[in-house]
């Protein structure tokens, strides 16, 4: 009854919003791998991201790709400070204090967010949003696939800071031997900030590319924070390509799911999947047994 | 007539082979001692005699029956207790409390569980702290806290996994004929020793465990003077330099 | 002289103004207790945009009628507003008839969504007190026998019929062959019930439904959706959703060049909804749907429709509907000549009210619902949202099939 | 239990009582809201506090009693007090599974909350897709206020049932505390190889512990669709459940048995204040939630309940 | 050079060293010997701040290193490699080594590197295998080698030899005397007695969290002492 190119459509839509949750999980994986913490603010943080990007784009009136590099800084600043002074204080370590530290915040920042900005509906004005890029028998969004070649470039500029730099050899060393990284003068403290700053400058980026074609209200990230823990379980609590590469498969799935079962089973189908994993085999698809 | 048989154990953590093909046997009423030098294997034999490593290959045999394949709890019910190198007490718990957690295996009630954590808190001269947090204990009052939750199990065979390192050598002293008055109540011990007066003290049979494989057994006095013994403690060419200053 | 004399005079105002200043609380005092009204809205949470253009119908209606002279069977007894925040949730809704109930009012107006009709119809009840339902459409609403509740709007039943009638007349208008439909519906409350009675409806009038597409609310995505009508090519697109799904669904279908013949929406959140067609124009042009709406031929309406536009809101159906039924329950309490609630819902019972915005007949309840209550259908053209149906109140006529 | 704490007790219980009997509709309104979660939040407690499995998907056990009740009285005629009571054990039985797979599996701690949570959400978007649950429809109880049918004319009846139920798992996990089932869950929690080595079935002890957790929290969902009779997949599988019931123990007193219900009447309370506080600015009142919690988690650890015994250790050194 | 007084430190509540002195000079090997247990690890812990010191002082090269974090102490030149190694088993051998520079002598990198690889061939065979799959020896070398690329003015080596083959063993101890030939000060923690004694300046006995003898190497491996503190005889 689908045409394949129909399909084939279905499949690179789904690579292409795919690319963009990887970008989501990639914050997630990063923190969790690093700091051994599931972060319950992550979707709380992205709705804030995507909040400022709003803001930047229709109150200030930067072009919303321009927009992205500075706010990833100032995210990379805030999820420092916020790591720092915040949750490392107050959860002294403990696992269930993690949680329920993000857990508060994450109620904080999202009904700041509504007090500030009502639980209406806001999207980006203008219909440049909405531009197409016809391939073939496919007609693909623009910003789509900008959002995927720079979900694409962040991974990989990402991938070069763990691998080039001494910050994020110091990110890895710390993630598994963290006494040994003691030792070497790596102060374990700051590069757990650092790395909770890396996860929300990565939600900046995703932010500034969701939302031209996305909408943003106080709530929107818990959309999308299922979706993100789905793949870092898929890819393998705290592996960065599993999350690149869970990204694109949940994103394909999601999409042919849709295409295929509706909506709403396609939403399930995510959780069936997700709780698959935990059960059978809890390192994730691309992660070694442990 | 052996109570515990454990028959050529090997056991591998990836390339590691941390146990490699051991075998011992503890005569029932005895104390056997189980020593090596670091690193050689001796808590992933404990591991696997009480159930929580499986074995690579080998068999586990007590009192005559296989019983390789079945979980911890159920070595425990038929039986047999071990304690913890590094100390694994219920921190949130009191000290009564944490020995009950062992009586409750044979008692239902809690007055009797009670009782029974009690006596035996006394027994090991934890009296004066019952309801003290475990997590208040200093390390020797930890190691009693092991020692009694697992003779609260009334076992058959005690695992005692270096009961006696970190404790200082009055603390030793004090724990030796606690150690003596459970063997003459029945209870057969194997146990892992680095304090080598304590094992030359208690133990009737010695098995030595060097880099995963059995090295030696035999009495403590024979053990002493044994060349690889003296190598595998103290390095390489020891025995002969012991040999020359002796 | 002229200055000083001009100033005497100003001085002698004055004072005037001081002695009726001063008079006014006599006048007060003699004045008989207020009326008081409850209004439930969901003014935050998920639904707070819809709850705020409710309270602003109700507060448009409460000023309009104390401007008038208040109730006058009761010696021009003032309306008093008791407002109260259903929060979104029918949990919350129930907590709040309580307090409304404690509060001492005469009747409730208001909830909104289905769930909190519901919920705060039947707490309602335990106390008698009379319940009007604004927009919640669920026809569970008024079929449960609750005596206390009345619904003033159309219901499901009546939506579907009357869509689905109207339909029939367009096709047969258009003269054109109209065959297949889809069926793109959110999937809770409304979707869901709304897409089971067209599919069961719509092959009566000879079209066939190829698929009924739901989408969960939130939607992350409706480039599916979209791929699915392109791929199923249907006539018409018949959409029921919430607003952010609806506009990310037209927005995508424009951007995919989806152009069937009609998007016909029944009950949605965006079609006729001014913000969506200021906003994207384009993706709202010649959108159709059924749903509430007020006569554009009602001068009243008109003036409503400007205040609410100086409020600085669209005038969406919300403000109407609970402006009428303001309207609807003081009209009750004007003829049972009471507070009583007995005697209020009595009036309901026999109520014929004609002073009401919507392009409705007389009131006449049978079992809580009126019968009067008719659904309109809309088109976004040109910019504006214009009546095409009944023609008794069109504004204008249908543009159908779509121009290529 | 200290004096003072047995006195502290007496008084809320009777001032809760006075309320239920004597109080305005809006206070028995709150008081009926805060008592359901507590109930739920007491179920939380028996498996996070005192077994330590941390769930973020107790929303499955609520909304499972929700919808046993309400699809057996409505579908199928039966009647309301029963419906319960299949509602109860459909929580336990869910509350085995859901525990059976994922202990099987090894999981714990995060990942053990990720799959409560996982498990919660596809039993939500099931029951808005499935026919039986009304879907996005809902279902509606009929109003029909006879005791028979477990409805009450009277609000205050149904606040002394539900405080009534609140009483009876407070009597219940204090008795289970102190018996070789809490030594048991308490082992667990504290050291699972530990735990082992005594001889417990850990497996079995957390599927117990999940057993009773679930038929608690289940019974509070039962309790919600007998005093609201609508229900719709939000309420019954939404997370805000699952949070409130986590909230309500940790800021009560985790693993203490008085620290749900303290916790969520203290919540609540503190949800009217704020509310009532910061005006009608939407989410203002959410803010300051959210803050307390982290600041709670900061500064006192062990809740409401651990700042009282903080206290009264203070006054009295020696005790 | 270092020089530690009094030195009482534990975990929680739990003291493990009660009242330690100790003094190594410059160019000394100085090797800490006990049995399991005694707070061998523990005094390392304190020494790289890892652990509070509860009370004492521990100077090194003149100043307190009361209340320094590990990255200061790193960043003075005192540098520990650390029992079991804790090497880096996620990165190549490189890697681990380029982070040994991390807090100290990050100029030096290249130069470093090189005379790393010329002490440990076999690490530059290696360069980019993973840390984790290389043999116990191996990751030993490497952890040595980490520590050198701080240029390190004290290193502590917590037993080297644990885990190795006597081979190895051999050569490990071979190692440490030549890098203490060229000048490296040495704080040798052992439980090989009798070869880390043939290779130090100097002994000292851990018994309990104090140190129960003390003396240079050759008198100490005379003392019948030794033999009674190891095997109780």
């Amino acid at each position: 009854m689908y045409t394949p190119a129909i399909v084939a459509e279905a499949m690179v839509n789904g690579l292409l919003t795919g690319a963009v949750y990887a970008l989501v999980a990639l914050g997630l994986t990063l923190v969790y791998g690093v700091l051994h913490i599931i972060n319950f603010a992550h979707g709380a943080l992205l709705t804030c991201a995507m909040f400022a990007v709003w803001a930047a784009s229709e109150l200030l009136g930067i072009n919303v790709y321009l927009a992205i590099p500075p706010l990833a800084l100032i995210f990379l600043a805030l999820g420092y400070a916020l790591q720092r002074f915040v949750i490392g204080p107050a959860s002294r370590g403990d696992d269930a204090n993690t949680l329920l530290v993000t857990l508060g915040l994450s109620i904080a920042i999202e009904n700041a967010l509504l007090a500030a900005f009502k639980s209406d509906t806001r999207t980006l004005s203008g219909d440049a949003a909405f531009d197409v890029v016809e391939l073939g028998p496919m007609l693909l969004s623009r910003p789509r696939l900008i959002g995927f070649a720079v979900a694409l470039v962040v991974a990989l500029l990402l991938w070069a800071l763990l691998r080039r730099t001494d910050s994020g050899k110091a990110i890895r060393a710390v993630a598994r031997e963290k006494m040994g990284a003691s030792l070497m003068g790596i102060d374990v403290r700051h590069i757990y900030a650092l790395t909770f700053g890396i996860g929300c400058a990565c939600l900046a980026v995703a932010a500034g590319l969701l939302l031209p074609t996305f909408y943003v209200t106080p709530r929107v990230g818990q959309a999308f924070v299922l979706v993100a823990f789905t793949i870092v379980v898929l890819g393998g609590m705290g592996s960065v390509a599993g999350a690149l590469l869970g990204g694109l498969l949940i994103g394909v799935v999601e999409s042919l799911g849709g295409l295929l079962l509706g909506e709403s089973l396609g939403q399930a189908g995510i959780f069936v999947i997700f709780i698959l994993v935990l059960l059978l085999r809890p390192t994730g698809l691309f992660g070694a047994r442990a | 007539m052996t109570l515990l048989h454990v028959e050529g154990i090997t056991k591998q953590f990836g390339g590691l082979r941390a146990v490699d093909n051991a075998s011992l046997s503890v005569p029932p009423g005895t104390i056997t001692g189980l020593i090596g030098p670091n690193g050689a294997g001796k808590t992933t034999l404990f591991g696997v005699i009480s159930g929580f490593i499986p074995p690579t290959a080998g068999r586990i045999v007590y009192n005559g029956a296989d019983i390789t394949a079945h979980p911890p709890h159920r070595r425990a019910r038929s039986g047999i207790a071990r304690t913890f190198q590094i100390v694994q007490p219920f921190a949130g718990l009191s000290v009564v409390e944490n020995i009950a957690v062992g009586a409750y295996l044979r008692h239902a009630k809690r007055a009797d569980a009670t009782r029974v954590a009690s006596d035996i808190a006394h027994r090991v001269g934890l009296g004066a702290m019952l309801h003290q947090p475990a997590s208040a204990l200093t390390v020797a009052g930890r190691k009693r806290l092991e020692l009694a939750r697992a003779l609260a199990t009334a076992p058959r065979l005690l695992l005692l996994d270096e009961v006696l390192a970190g404790l200082n050598p009055s603390e030793i002293r004090d724990i030796i004929p606690i150690i003596q008055a459970i063997r003459a109540e029945g209870v057969t011990i194997l146990m892992i020793e680095h304090v080598m007066q304590a094992v030359m003290n208690l133990c009737e049979h010695v098995y030595v465990l060097s880099q995963g494989r059995m090295i030696a057994e035999g009495t403590p006095q024979a053990i002493c003077t044994d060349e690889q013994v003296i190598e595998a403690y103290l390095g390489h060419g020891a025995a002969g330099q012991m040999q020359a200053h002796a | 002289m002229l200055t000083s004399q001009s100033i005497g005079r100003r001085a002698a105002l004055r004072a005037a103004a001081a002695v009726s200043v001063l008079a006014a609380p006599r006048t007060l005092r003699a004045q008989p207790a207020a009326i008081r009204i409850g209004i439930l809205q969901p003014v935050t949470g998920a639904l707070a945009q819809d709850g705020e253009l409710g309270r602003l119908g109700a507060t448009l209606a409460i000023d309009a009628l104390n401007a008038a002279g208040g109730i006058k069977s009761l010696g021009g007894a003032k309306i008093e507003m008791v407002f109260a925040d259903a929060r979104s949730s029918p949990e919350a809704a129930t907590q709040e008839v309580e307090r409304l109930q404690a509060e001492g009012v005469s009747a409730i107006v208001g909830g909104f969504a289905s769930p909190i009709c519901l919920a705060a119809s039947q707490a309602a009840s335990r106390y008698d007190l009379p319940y009007i339902v604004d927009v919640g459409v669920a026809d569970s609403i008024v079929s449960r026998g609750l005596t206390n509740t009345f619904r003033f709007a159309p219901g499901f039943g009546s939506f579907t019929s009357v869509a689905i009638a109207n339909l029939a007349a367009l096709i047969a208008a258009s003269g054109k062959p109209v065959k297949t439909v889809v069926l793109v519906h959110e999937d809770g409350l409304f979707g869901a019930g709304l897409a089971k009675l067209m599919n069961a409806e719509l092959p009566k009038i000879g079209l066939e439904v190829l698929e009924t597409i739901p989408h969960p609310t939130p939607s992350r995505d409706m480039a599916n959706v979209a791929l699915r009508i392109r791929a199923l090519n249907p006539d018409l697109v018949i959409p029921s959703s919430y607003y952010n799904e609806f506009v990310l669904l037209a927005r995508t279908m424009q951007q995919q060049r989806i152009r069937p013949k009609g998007i016909y929406a029944v009950l949605n959140g965006a079609a006729s909804n001014y913000r969506f067609v200021k906003e994207f124009p384009e993706a709202a042009n010649l959108v159709m749907d059924c749903n509430h709406w007020f006569n554009p031929n009602n001068p009243l309406a008109l003036t409503v429709k400007k205040q609410a536009e100086a409020a600085g809101k669209f005038m969406a159906y919300n403000v109407p509907l609970n402006y009428s039924c303001v309207g609807l329950v003081a009209d009750a309490i004007e003829r049972a000549a009471s507070p009583d609630r007995a005697k209020i819902i009595a009036a309901l019972n026999t109520s014929t009210f004609a002073g009401h915005i919507m392009p409705y007949n007389a009131t006449k309840f049978v079992g809580g619902q009126n019968q009067g209550a008719i659904p309109v259908n809309l088109q976004v053209q040109d910019g504006d949202i214009k009546v095409i149906f009944p023609e008794a109140v069109a504004s204008a006529k249908p543009i159908f099939p779509v121009p290529a | 239990m200290k004096i003072s704490s047995v006195i502290a007790m007496a008084a809320v219980l009777l001032a809760l009582v006075g309320v239920a009997l004597f109080g305005p509709n809006t206070a028995i309104n709150f008081l009926v809201t805060a008592l359901i979660v507590a109930l739920a939040a007491q179920g939380w407690n028996l498996l996070g506090g005192y077994c330590g499995q941390f769930s973020f998907g107790h929303a499955a056990f609520f909304g499972t009693g929700a919808y046993v009740t309400a699809i057996l009285q409505s579908r199928y005629g039966v009647n309301a007090w029963i419906g319960c009571g299949c509602g109860i054990l459909a929580g336990a039985a869910i509350g085995t599974l859901i525990g059976w797979l994922s202990f099987r599996a090894g999981l714990r701690g995060s990942y053990f909350a990720l799959i409560t949570l996982a498990f919660a959400e596809v039993l939500r978007i099931a029951a808005n897709a499935a026919p039986i649950t009304g879907g996005g429809t809902g279902l509606l109880l009929k109003l029909d206020m006879r005791a028979a049918n477990f409805q009450f004319a009277s609000r205050g009846t149904f606040c002394l049932i539900v405080l009534a139920c609140v009483l009876a798992v407070l009597a219940l996990t204090t008795w289970i505390a102190r018996t070789k089932r809490g030594a048991e869950f308490a082992a667990v929690r504290e050291n699972e190889d530990a735990a082992r080595a005594l001889g417990i079935d850990v497996l079995v002890t957390k599927l117990r512990a999940m057993a009773l957790s679930g038929a608690i929290t289940a019974a509070a969902g039962c309790l919600y669709t007998q005093y609201f009779l609508y229900l719709d997949s939000n309420i019954a599988y939404g997370s805000w459940i699952s949070v409130e019931s986590l909230l309500a123990v940790i800021v009560g007193g985790i693993a203490t048995p008085a620290g749900p219900i303290i916790g969520a009447l203290a919540l609540h309370a503190l949800g009217e204040a704020t509310r009532l506080l910061a005006g009608r600015i939407t989410g203002i009142d959410l803010v300051l939630f959210g803050l307390i919690l982290v600041a709670a988690t900061a500064f006192a650890p062990k809740g409401l309940a651990g700042l009282w015994n903080a206290a009264q250790s203070r006054r009295s050194p020696r005790a | 050079m270092l020089e530690i007084t009094g030195l009482r430190t534990g975990y929680g509540q739990t003291e493990i060293i009660r009242g330690l002195d100790l003094a190594i000079a410059p160019g000394q090997i100085v090797a800490v010997l006990g049995a399991n247990g005694v707070g061998k690890t523990t005094l390392n812990k304190a020494l790289s701040g890892l652990l509070p010191i509860w009370s004492g002082t521990i100077q090194f090269e003149g100043s307190s290193l009361a209340g320094a974090t590990p990255a200061d102490i790193v960043a003075a030149g005192l540098i520990h490699v650390p029992e079991g190694r804790k090497i880096f088993p996620n990165m190549s051998v490189l890697e681990n080594l380029e982070l040994g520079s991390y807090r100290r002598a990050r100029l030096h990198r290249r130069t470093n590197l090189d005379r790393a690889f010329t002490i440990f061939p076999r690490l530059r065979d290696r360069a980019s295998q993973m840390a984790g799959t290389l043999s116990g020896g191996e990751q030993q070398m490497l952890a040595i080698g980490r520590g050198l690329m701080a240029e390190p003015r004290l290193l502590i080596l917590d037993e080297p030899s644990l885990g190795l083959s006597p081979l190895l063993v051999e050569e490990m101890f071979t190692l440490i005397r030549t890098l203490n030939q060229e000048g490296l000060t040495i704080m040798l923690v052992e439980q090989n007695v009798v070869q880390s004694l043939d290779i130090a300046d100097h002994a000292t006995i851990l018994e309990n969290g104090q140190c129960s003898i003390q003396g240079p190497a050759a008198e100490l491996a005379a003392n019948p002492a030794l033999r009674r503190a190891y095997l109780g005889l």
